[in-house]
């Protein structure tokens, strides 16, 4: 049997990232965060990054990381979805990380990974179908050889934290297969901030037309396909599982704190039997999306490729239901002053509904597991 | 009535919208509505007094009061015909379908004489003083306090109203509030009516999630009723603020289903053109919403018929719930659908309306007795099951 | 705007048809149904068709019906579903009669018609996939000329009512098209009753071995598609919905009893906001179908064949939905007495799970749904 | 202990089974779960002795009582081995899993020798008597009497306990009862072991929704007590009550989860072979049987670790309720992939096997503590919301 059980360090991260969040990135600041809409905290992640070392944590030590598991990753993202923070986090250390170790050369990734570790640079990728279970599946950039070089194509329409980001990892299509291109901060192409509804979190397009890029900025050997990034797409959809097991843990204690104190028909609303029941539901909920993150982490360095991708789609499915219903059910049960901008339960419903489309809705998740498992015997362990 | 005389009714209406919701009124089409409440003001209040000139506001109202005396099924009619065409949301709704009929039923020859003219003209308008702070949904803990002046008879009025819709835009407040000092529950209640533009009231717009304001917050500091305009006796508030809103009887259902069946429609557009009717998910959730909307219009149908079986009352008592989780649930659809743009704020319209949707629909479950009060009186009311006992009683 | 207010006469069939079968189908009468296991009442049956005219309601005066429409037929239908009442009335007047109307030459239904109508005869139909949406797109037996009659060939799995009906009409695949064939009893056919979970409602396997029949024995003129027979699958499946919303009220109502009288830590209980929200909601979802019903049946004089189906399916959708959330809540409601044998929510549930299958699934009939509305214009009125 | 060990104790496990549950023995695997807990009752008793034979009965009591001193861990891997196994149902499970544990904690010596030995041997089996008709999930309303004989010191019980499982199958029953008379909750009740071959005892079989009656009614009218099988004293029958219920530390839970992964593979098969995997719907559901379950093993592993953490706890709190509707919805799930041939009992053995899961698993919601049960301790004790107030206190 897997020990699930928290080491007191992985405990200790946890307690300290919650901390720091709490200091920095509280109430009130995510109302600043909302009103400049800019979606990024640069001093915040200054912190987080370069002292705390949150990116590095997955990255191996010989590229500067600190060499922890996905555990520890989890751990800090949940705590950093609990508060909606402003942070780069999960483009830098969940996706544009996992996706330089699983396509990148060794010599590509000893270049970059540790200026990520080191929290140098905030990086993202601009997947080509930011709204698809497989975003590699479809990518409207394209790369042609020219001059020892390449020429980039294409408009990618939402790219998450274009502009936090210092690196932008671009996956393009090559006559055959795709290839991965870096684009430093400065290389020519243009990023254009969208506004979004969920302002928590910055959305930029990314437009290409005959970008020139030298050879060196192709970071694969000879090309790679979707397939080879499964476990990077396994670990942005576990780490954006966490960011939303956090939110939802976040918006229902909102939920419990208010109906503790709001007094109707003579009693504090958390008396009601239908109100406690709604609450224990999604605790029940909660608990079960929260252990299929943790347990896929945790399972995360056994595992096979299919494995850690059906696990993270399971935890995306559980995680994308889970966090929608609390943000629902906080609106509905601070009765009036649930839909007023004053209170902060709109503000999770609204990274509820844009985070469930990212990289794909929990039913093309479970679509995809349900292939996996009527395609062939069931998986039995 | 015949259905040629509905018939000719419904052709009447289109003809007449067709000329007249056009030129400088064109702008209106389907804005002004749930979420978008606080849209075009000025125009809106000059549409209302287009639709007076044509005879259209108040047509359920009897011909003595200016109205057609439309029957049920006529003003279902009318009402299906407007919001077919897009016809903007009505400023004058409060005064036409909840204050007029009030004033009609126990007003005093006076106080008709004074109001219901410029409601049916569209020139006054007319928000509502029910909901506080601390109230919520629980109308009898009213706290909001009307002292009588002995020197004149007025009424002067101290405390706090809240989701008052439209109160920057109106011009008259009713209030229900506690006259008799001590009193508790449904007894010692007043039902005042109040000009709004007079010192010792102060509305502060209550900002929604959606980002708009239609709601409000009205502040009451030693403001004046005048003696004569108390409805019905000082201690009846609680009768008269009940039979108010039993004239909500739900005729303007029928046109509110005519823009749910728009809003469907335009989310299987989009769904069509963006490729989401191809997931089986969505199809369902989709159908699901079609089937839903359908039952809601024979729903409504049958709430309308003065139906006193068992049914027809669980019908009625159910419909609220029926259509604001309907569509509540549509909202997320809409977004659903839209996937990933659903996020995108870039003002095209269509995407902007769903939007709306999605964010002021989470109000249609609270607003106007939440889901949770629906269901304990469908419980209570329909089902006969125990009441929730009051903490403050026991 | 529609009247949908029952007419004193409707409103009177409704109560005799609750009276009768609250005298002569109760809950010991019940028991003895499914302790015989025949699923039906052969006496009550002569009651309901030679007395009452139940099967007649929806027929023509020219072929002895009276001339009534959808709407009684669905009450005494709704009625029947209620007691879970072991007769052949959904067989015979809702499936058999209607599909006659639809595609059977006007000398064949003046033929059989009058006998229904006039409860002589009890019927069916050997639908050819009875689990499926479209129950005549694909069926099992085939027809071939032969001696200026027909060879028929082919087993048709579950037939209801097979045993209790003197006529079994059996669509059949011709070298070309479907034709519609009439089986009387006794016209060397074999039916076999099948052992059922649900015990309140007879199903017969159908075997045909080279089975001769006269030229007379078919009923349509030129064949026909599965569109032509669309309002009899319309009429089969509102039926079939009416039947489930009447068992759905009787099983909630067994719901309220029992949660009026049960104590449980001092209180009935009725009394928890839990128990009575969930009553409430169910109720919410019992009205909401019954109008789709009712609805449905005052439409369908009016409504073209599209729409017919359309309502028909949703009303389907939404009924077994009800039925199958309404018995699961019976039981859990129940407590422990809810999963034995002497108390009657689990014949209610036997019956929603048989019953949701019959004539396609709810999410089948909700694609159905969505290939009309996704495929042209959304449908307004 | 290592993963070495482990996999050696695993090892070691699926060789003793595959040469012992053979021969004689193999008509019973996969036999005698929930819902056909009355099959082969003899041949199951006979295969508690072959278990005990190989040391395979308590394999985590100490060394002291037989046991194997197994860890946590190590019984998991056993408990997995059997169910994987198609090991049939423990008729011995209350002996080993709940009142053995009891006794090693809390009895005398003498009983524990009187006792324990026949348990670990599989000569003796046990039932629980908590449940009765009036109490429900009220364990404190518990109403069977137990009097004293003062010239024996023996106590006398009258009364009736109700879903008292396998008791047909079982030696003796273990009875909480109230010694004092007058007393109410949970003061005044005492914790008695009673032979259930004695005059005084009626066990009747509860006929069950699938046909069969594992569950029992047990009326005792007079039935004996001896002095010395009262568990700790008169008046501290809660305490140990409550602890019992405690050793129910859900380790049997992993192994119950390999049953419920060979039902949702049998769900898988069927849908491939009858097209039902086909239909989105179903490949919907049938994905999230496995999410849910895949949760629900990690969910299992956290609640085993001793997290004092508010995660932890609710894990703990939660999983009762979480793995009872799982279990439910799969065997609607099962159903609704058999689609019409779900109504067809012809003696199938994979049908018949999914149509027991359907119908049994309405009791999993009910039974150990129902749903709503579940989710006031969920918001009481997990979320720190009030208590439900009981009604015959207020």
């Amino acid at each position: 049997m897997m020990d699930l059980q928290l080491t007191d360090d992985q405990r200790l991260i946890r307690q300290q990232a919650a901390r720091l969040l709490a200091d920095r990135a509280g109430p009130q600041q995510l109302r600043q965060t909302v009103a400049a809409a800019t979606g990024f905290d640069a001093a915040l992640w200054r912190t987080v990054a370069r002292q705390l070392g949150w990116c590095a944590m997955t990255i191996a030590e010989r590229h500067g990381g600190l060499g922890l598991s996905l555990t520890e990753l989890s751990l800090v993202v949940e705590a950093a979805g609990e508060r909606l923070a402003p942070l780069p986090l999960w483009s830098t250390a969940c996706a544009a990380a996992p996706l330089l170790s699983a396509v990148a050369t060794e010599e590509a990734r000893a270049a970059i990974l540790p200026r990520i570790a080191a929290g140098e640079i905030a990086a993202t990728v601009a997947w080509g179908d930011l709204g698809a279970a497989d975003p590699l599946a479809a990518t409207p950039v394209t790369a042609v050889p020219a001059n020892g070089g390449y020429l980039l194509d294409g408009l990618v329409t939402q790219v998450v934290d274009a502009e936090a980001a210092d690196l932008v990892l671009v996956p393009a299509r090559l006559a055959q297969g795709l290839a991965l291109f870096a684009l430093e901060r400065g290389a020519g192409h243009e990023t254009r901030q969208i506004e979004t509804l969920d302002a928590t979190r910055q959305i930029g397009a990314l437009e290409m037309r005959g970008l020139r890029l030298s050879a060196d900025a192709r970071l694969d050997a000879d090309g790679f396909t979707p397939r080879a990034a499964a476990s990077a797409i396994a670990t942005a959809n576990l780490g954006l599982a966490a960011e939303q097991v956090g939110a939802a843990r976040a918006v229902m204690d909102l939920t419990l704190a208010y109906v503790g104190e709001r007094v109707q028909f003579g009693r504090v609303i958390a008396s009601f039997q239908a109100v406690k029941h709604r609450c224990a539901r999604l605790e029940v909920d909660l608990a079960e999306a929260r252990a299929m993150v943790l347990g896929a982490a945790a399972n995360f360095a056994n595992a096979e490729d299919d494995e850690r991708l059906l696990e993270a789609r399971a935890a995306r499915a559980l995680a994308s239901d889970l966090l929608f219903r609390a943000a629902e059910e906080s609106i509905q049960l601070h009765g009036g002053v649930g839909f007023t901008w004053e209170y902060d339960p709109h503000l999770y419903l609204k990274r509820a509904q844009a985070v469930s489309a990212l990289l794909g809705s929990a039913d093309r998740h479970l679509e995809a597991i349900a292939e996996h498992l009527l395609a062939e015997a069931c998986h039995e362990r | 009535m015949s259905d040629d005389r509905l018939a000719a009714l419904r052709a009447e209406v289109r003809a007449w919208l067709s000329e007249h919701l056009a030129g400088r009124f064109e702008p209106l089409r389907w804005r002004g509505h749930a979420g978008d409440g606080d849209a075009l003001p000025e125009l809106r209040k000059e549409w209302e007094r287009e639709l007076a000139g044509g005879g259209w506001t108040c047509p359920g109202w009897p011909a003595e009061w200016g109205g057609r005396g439309l029957s049920v099924a006529e003003q279902v009619a009318f009402q299906e015909e407007y919001a077919r065409a897009g016809g903007p949301g009505r400023i004058g709704h409060i005064g036409e379908g909840l204050i007029g009929p009030t004033l009609i039923e126990f007003g005093t020859p006076a106080q008709q004489q004074r109001f219901l003219p410029a409601i049916r003209a569209g020139t006054e308008f007319w928000c509502q003083g029910y909901s506080e702070p601390q109230a919520g949904s629980d109308l009898a803990n009213v706290r909001t306090r009307a002292r009588r002046e002995d020197a004149t008879g007025d009424w002067l009025v101290h405390g706090q109203k809240v989701w008052t819709s439209l109160a920057h835009l109106s011009d008259w407040i009713f209030v229900l509030a506690r006259s008799e000092e001590g009193s508790t529950g449904r007894h010692g209640l007043i039902f005042l009516l109040l000009a709004l533009d007079q010192p010792g009231i102060e509305i502060r717009p209550i900002r929604q999630i959606g980002g708009g304001a239609e709601f409000n917050s009205v502040f009451f500091d030693g403001a004046r009723a005048r003696a004569e305009h108390v409805v019905g006796a000082a201690g009846e508030g609680w009768r008269i603020a009940t039979a108010l809103l039993g004239f909500e009887r739900g005729i303007s259902t029928l046109g509110q289903q005519m823009a749910f069946a728009q809003e469907l429609d335009l989310v299987c557009r989009i769904a069509r053109e963006n490729g989401a009717a191809r997931s089986p998910e969505l199809r369902q959730r989709i159908a699901r919403a079609w089937a839903g909307l359908r039952a809601m219009r024979y729903l409504a149908m049958r709430a309308l018929c003065d139906d006193a079986s068992r049914e027809g009352r669980l019908a009625r008592l159910g419909y609220k719930y029926h259509w604001s989780n309907w569509h509540r649930d549509l909202g997320r659809l809409a977004m659903d659908v839209l996937g990933p743009d659903g996020n995108v704020v870039d003002g095209d319209p269509r995407r902007e309306r769903l939007r709306r949707l999605f964010l002021f629909s989470r109000a249609d479950t609270i607003y106007g007795g939440t889901s949770e009060i629906q269901l304990n009186l469908i419980a209570e009311q329909g089902l006969g099951m125990p009441r929730e006992p009051r903490g403050d009683r026991s």
